[in-house]
């Protein structure tokens, strides 16, 4: 799922400095989850908000509202009537959720709270990890299914660099170097013959997001 | 011939080659590159030209290689995919071969985390042996990587890797030479050797493949110049292995840089001796005046002439 | 919503009867009161009984006591067994006992004393009431390891008429008392005693054995457990115990190395099976008699007193019946169980010597025996301490003490916790240790931690006790004072079940999804969302402060309770 | 230094907390004058939330009396509390309030006369702070 980081509050405080009541939204998907956007991340900023601009004396009145999932227009649309009442948002939904928003709402000036990170797994609880760079052209059939494009830090797709050293990454000495996972996850799978195969050159520039805005359409199903 | 280098045609001979390296200098003071260069000159067959190595911005390696050209030693041009798309790779390939390189290496490239652009943006459009296949195709297809489209004129390139078989998984570092050989490259230059045991185990992994015949293998060496730069690479450069009595050495050495010098020497003439090294790549980092010492010593002179 | 009724604690003339009068008329003032009484001491139970006939009368619906510490009161009425109409929730305490209000300069204190009684009728006007449920339970148990623990277990269950599962991973029951010979106080045959245990368990009609079974999977919690096993034959069975007794034991392992490699360097449970099974002196092991015998203890198991009262008893068997001469070597003799005491002094009249020694001994082969060297330690000046030579026949080793290797499935399977020593973990060391930390759940015997035949028969005791009294009436009634998930707001985070400390909550498909079908949803009408079984929470609100949407609440003490306890109107601003 | 009662509140555990609190009432310790106390089923129920409301709502400091660690009847109520004090510490630094107005304090059972030192201790430092700015 999407993984997101709280901004820090001096820089949401910044964006909100003209505006003397705001909504602040939440997210009660990927963003609850992972513990950045949900009710209870809403009631906290909210407050330490509230707090942080009684204490300049420009007092701050928020209005606090979470959707079940903020990227659905229609979800967006119920927060309709309480925009009515503010100057401006700070949405703690990802990015997409910010920008559904921003499409339903022209004219209201809309903030981001949360740094959208990347699309990751729970290791443990409180311990993310990126494991997809969503490149648009999956190979993970080819690496025995560890991804080397959003666990490897130069993205190899032909096996390791030299600054594979004892499992680990030279660029962060915390993290499993990837094609040492794929090595081994293929070597107990005994496929090790896949690693002599020459993977081509991936095609970014029309599966990626260097080919621009990316869409799925699916005629079958539009109303 | 592919290219017919200096350095192919030694290789091709059966002669033991010997390529140099040399580091561009942090900015366009070509007086720099004319003192190394000529440091070297004479005692090596080739000369390695680093592509902003460690990731530091550098001279590009494709204007020194040039400057090497005009003073007459034959240039390796080093090229990393950590900075270039596969525009830029083959439009650099075009204008590299016009002025006469002859001689490519195709790196991956060190993490720009590591250099003094951090906030840069990484490339990696390719990887280094999909950067192999790319040149072999301009070279034997004349065509584009990947496309029919044909190359007006042609690539004339004696196509490099590197090869570290010092990193992890070990067993896999044969594959992947395996791999690099299947995209076409020429030779080979490894990563500094000072665990001997386990380059041999290495070589021996090469040879049981029969790679070795398919490839022309120079093994990396670099003195040690005391005994804190044995400790610091030890502990600090990943991939590079030394063993705990070599750090010794140096250490308790009277005077640590000959001792690095005789030590070096000592590699070198025994790495000729394994089956499948067909020469050696001296990388003596800022050192470049004792290569001539180093070649001496292993009675790597003269540097065979041919026409 | 109906009136308040307020009792007035004088807690044994703390308060002077001047102080009371002057709350009288503030009292009064208060829309919502119903009546005020004044008493002595609330705590008793004369006084109990009057406040439980008053409210009987049934012209309020809930109560605030203005007095002391709501612990006090809450304690006593519980001993008294005070049963009162109003729902036990709907009921709050003024501690005006804090800061003895009554001693204040009188203005200062009435205007707390009416802060703080405004403040506890805001919180009784809020509290809504709790009730029970009740669940009906069948007399069942599962039992998790056939060893003398669940063995002991099994049979008083049965005797009570509880239906019992008995499930072992080997072909005999017996587990690690198959090891054990001879008892330590009278020195009678123990494998007698196990055997005639092991066909009590067989014959009995109330016990179903499953040997070389395992269990696969466990669901449900307390009083409505589904737990699958498979047998050897591959066959699943699935039963439906109201409780769980794990007592899976623990597992010996002894590393035999250079010397200690030696024929003639033997077990406990070598010797042990010796001496049981040789009728007269002499003794031979190994073609040889035996007529001395060194026992090296504590080189592993350094807090484990097993290998001490061992070595006492097997000291003293080799010493009278064998003639041996005995030395037992330790770092300290450790017989902190019934009876212990005496049987290491006997032993010590008896003639076996014991030596203290802090650095390993070292042991060499002389002429085909061993010589033990040590440092004596009784002198305490290092320098002073001679080293001492012992030749003997024979070395007695202990082995080494460690968890079951399966301890980590069973842990996983039944979500209980696991020490990081390995051992199974026992819920709070300041509550009954035989309780895991999941309702419903016990460990007994060495799963736990390696003890001697009588604690873990004591430990038996007390769980077939808990367990009969659980089983008794055949329903179980707890009290709603619990976490509860709003399962439309639930994000399927993992977040409570991880956090639990009693691993009372799961995941599982229990809402409604289609609003049109009232009752009896099939399963495939249900979406999945975090679930708080009622009988299995604590209420201790830890997953509620988790919570990332905010989907959890606890019953007995919503935010709004806590917000009014904070002294804010918990509306305003929300 | 401000002369004022500073307002605290205090969230008692029900295993460590109140009883302590039970103690100080029956030793007829000395309170600070404007002491709210709120009594809750374990440390783990306190949450972050409700203790930026206690100062944004006037407060001027918070005190926890929970168990110590290892102690907690919830086995692991105590270090959740502790790691969203931390989390706390982070948003009132960042927002230029003292951290020290949150303060967690570990108790035992019978811990009476550690409960108002450190209620008396923690008015002291409160007055030196001066009364709460986010009021």
């Amino acid at each position: 799922m999407i993984k997101a980081e709280q901004k820090p509050i001096d820089e949401i405080l910044r964006s909100i400095d003209p505006y003397n009541k705001i909504l602040l939204s939440g997210c009660g998907a990927c963003v609850t989850v992972c513990h950045a956007g949900g009710e209870k991340e809403v009631g906290l900023l909210a407050s330490a908000l509230r707090m942080a601009r009684k204490k300049i004396g420009k007092p701050l009145e928020v209005l606090e509202a979470t959707a079940p999932r903020q990227c659905e227009p229609e979800f967006a649309l119920e927060f309709s009537e309480m925009i009515e009442k503010v100057e401006a948002v700070v949405s703690l939904a990802c990015g997409v959720g910010v920008q559904t928003l921003v499409r339903h709402f022209p004219k209201m000036p809309i903030f981001p709270g949360v740094n959208t990170t990347f699309l990751g797994e729970t290791i443990t609880h409180g311990l993310w990890e990126e494991r997809c760079q969503a490149c648009g052209n999956c190979i993970l059939d080819k690496t025995g299914g560890i991804c080397p494009i959003s666990r490897c830090a130069k993205q190899l797709l032909n096996g390791p660099c030299g600054g594979s050293s004892k499992g680990k990454c030279e660029i962060k000495k915390e993290a499993d170097c990837a094609w040492q996972l794929i090595y081994d996850r293929l070597n107990a799978l005994g496929q090790l013959h896949k690693l002599e195969e020459i993977i081509p050159a991936k095609r970014w520039g029309v599966e990626s997001r260097d080919s621009g805005l990316r869409r799925i359409i699916r005629e079958d199903l539009k109303i | 011939m592919k290219a017919g280098s200096n350095l192919e045609k030694i290789l091709s001979k059966g002669l033991f080659a010997v390529t140099g390296e040399l580091g561009p200098p942090k900015g366009n003071d070509v007086s720099v590159v004319k003192r190394k260069a000529d440091l070297l000159r004479g005692y090596v067959d080739a000369v390695n030209i680093t592509d902003n190595q460690t990731a530091i911005v550098r001279m590009s390696s494709i204007a020194t290689s040039t400057l090497l050209l005009q003073m007459g030693i034959e240039p390796v041009m080093q090229m990393t995919t950590r900075d270039r798309n596969r525009i830029a790779i083959q439009s650099d390939i075009f204008g590299a071969t016009a002025l006469g390189i002859k001689n490519i290496l195709c790196l991956t490239g060190d993490h720009h985390t590591f250099g003094n652009q951090v906030d840069s943006k990484n490339v990696h459009d390719i990887d280094s042996i999909q950067l192999i296949d790319c040149v072999k195709t301009m070279r034997d297809q004349g065509t584009l990587m990947g496309g029919e489209e044909k190359i007006e004129g042609k690539i004339e390139l004696f196509i490099g890797a590197a090869e570290n078989p010092f990193a992890d998984p070990f067993e896999f570092r044969v594959i992947r030479l395996a791999k690099k050989i299947k995209a076409g490259v020429d030779f080979i230059q490894t990563q500094c050797i000072y665990d001997m045991k386990r380059f041999k185990e290495w070589m021996k992994m090469v040879r049981d493949r029969g790679l070795h015949e398919k490839v022309h293998i120079l093994a990396g060496v670099t003195p040690l110049k005391s005994g804190g730069m044995a400790r610091y690479m030890a502990k600090n450069v990943s991939g590079i292995i030394i063993p705990e009595e070599i750090i010794d050495r140096i250490v308790k050495a009277k005077k640590p840089a000959e001792e690095g010098i005789k030590l070096c020497v000592e590699q070198i003439q025994e790495l000729k001796e394994i089956e499948g090294i067909h020469g050696v790549h001296i990388m003596a980092i800022e050192w470049e005046q004792m290569v001539s010492q180093i070649t001496e010593m292993a009675g790597l002179l003269p540097r065979p002439k041919i026409e | 919503m109906g009136q308040i009724a307020v009792f007035i604690d004088r807690m044994r003339q703390t308060i002077p009867n001047s102080f009371i009068e002057k709350l009288h008329p503030i009292i009064k003032e208060i829309p919502e009161i119903g009546f005020i009484s004044v008493e002595e001491d609330l705590t008793s139970s004369d006084a109990i009984q009057r406040m439980s006939k008053r409210l009987e009368q049934g012209s309020v619906d809930r109560m605030i006591i203005i007095g002391g510490s709501p612990k006090n009161y809450e304690s006593s009425f519980h001993r008294f067994g005070f049963t009162t109409p109003l729902n036990p929730y709907q009921f709050s305490v003024a501690n005006i006992k804090q800061q003895s209000l009554w001693n204040l300069p009188e203005e200062e204190s009435l205007k707390k004393t009416k802060e703080i009684i405004l403040k506890s009728i805001r919180i009784v006007s809020l509290s809504k009431p709790i009730h029970t449920q009740t669940i009906p339970i069948n007399p069942e148990v599962l039992i998790i390891g056939g060893g003398i623990a669940g063995i002991s277990v099994a049979l008083a269950l049965a005797q009570s008429g509880i239906h019992v599962n008995l499930i072992e991973k080997e072909k005999v029951l017996g587990g690690g008392m198959n090891e054990l010979r001879i008892f330590y106080q009278d020195l009678g045959d123990a494998q007698k005693w196990l055997e005639e245990k092991i066909s009590d368990v067989t014959s009995n009609q109330n016990i179903n054995l499953f040997t070389q079974t395992e269990l696969i999977y466990l669901k449900g919690h307390i009083g409505r457990f589904e737990a699958k096993v498979r047998k050897f034959d591959e066959t699943e069975i699935i039963l439906h115990p109201s409780l769980i007794v794990v007592a899976t034991g623990f597992k010996r392992e002894i590393q035999r190395e250079g010397i200690f490699a030696h024929r003639r360097v033997v077990t406990f449970s070598e010797i042990e099976k010796l001496i049981s099974e040789t009728k007269a002196p002499p003794l031979y092991w190994d073609g040889r008699e035996i007529q001395t015998v060194t026992f090296i203890i504590d080189r592993v198991n350094e807090d484990i007193k097993i290998d001490s009262i061992n070595a006492i008893k097997q000291a003293l068997l080799l010493q009278n019946r064998f003639e041996c001469q005995v030395i037992i070597l330790c770092k300290d003799v450790k017989v902190s169980s019934d009876g212990m005491e005496r049987l290491y002094r006997r032993a010590r009249q008896e003639g076996v010597i014991f030596f203290k020694y802090e650095e390993p001994p070292k042991l060499s082969l002389v002429n085909g025996q061993f010589q033990i060297d040590i440092k004596d330690t009784s002198v305490i000046k290092k320098e002073d301490q001679w080293s001492v030579s012992i030749l003997s026949d024979l070395i007695v080793l202990s082995e080494s003490f460690k968890p079951n290797p399966s301890n980590e499935k069973i842990s996983r399977l039944l979500g209980i916790h696991l020490g990081d020593n390995g051992f199974l973990m026992e819920d709070n060391p300041q509550l009954l240790r035989i309780r895991s930390n999941r309702r419903g759940i016990f460990i007994l015997g060495g799963c736990r931690f390696p003890q001697t035949l009588s604690e873990t028969l004591i430990e038996g005791n007390a769980v077939s006790e808990e367990v009969i009294r659980f089983l008794r009436n055949g329903t179980y009634t707890y009290e709603l004072s619990v976490a509860e998930v709003d399962p439309q707001k639930c994000a399927l985070c993992y977040t409570c079940p991880r956090v639990c400390p009693h691993s009372a909550i799961t995941i599982e498909k229990y809402a409604e999804r289609n609003i049109y079908i009232t009752y009896g949803i099939p399963e495939q009408n249900q979406w999945p969302a975090a679930k708080v079984d009622p009988a299995a929470c604590f209420g201790c609100g830890i997953c509620v402060g988790e919570c990332p949407a905010k989907a959890i609440t606890l019953r007995h003490q919503p935010d709004e309770l806590i917000l009014t306890q904070m002294g804010i109107n918990y509306k305003h601003n929300s | 230094m401000v002369d004022f009662d500073p307002k605290i509140i205090a969230f008692c555990c029900d295993q460590s907390g109140y009883p302590s609190l039970d103690m100080a009432n029956s030793l007829r310790l000395n309170f600070p004058k404007n002491v709210e106390i709120v009594r809750v089923p374990c440390g783990g129920r306190i949450e972050a939330h409700h203790l930026l409301r206690a100062l944004e709502t006037g407060a001027d400091g918070v005190i926890l009396f929970i168990c110590y660690e290892e102690n907690c009847q919830f086995l692991r109520g105590n270090l959740r509390v502790k790691g969203r004090i931390l989390y706390l510490h982070k948003i009132l630094e960042k927002i230029g309030i003292e951290k020290e107005r949150i303060e967690v304090c570990y108790l035992a059972t019978n811990n009476g006369v550690k409960l108002i030192e450190a209620l008396n201790r923690k008015a002291e430092e409160l007055k030196r702070l001066g009364p709460n700015p986010c009021k």
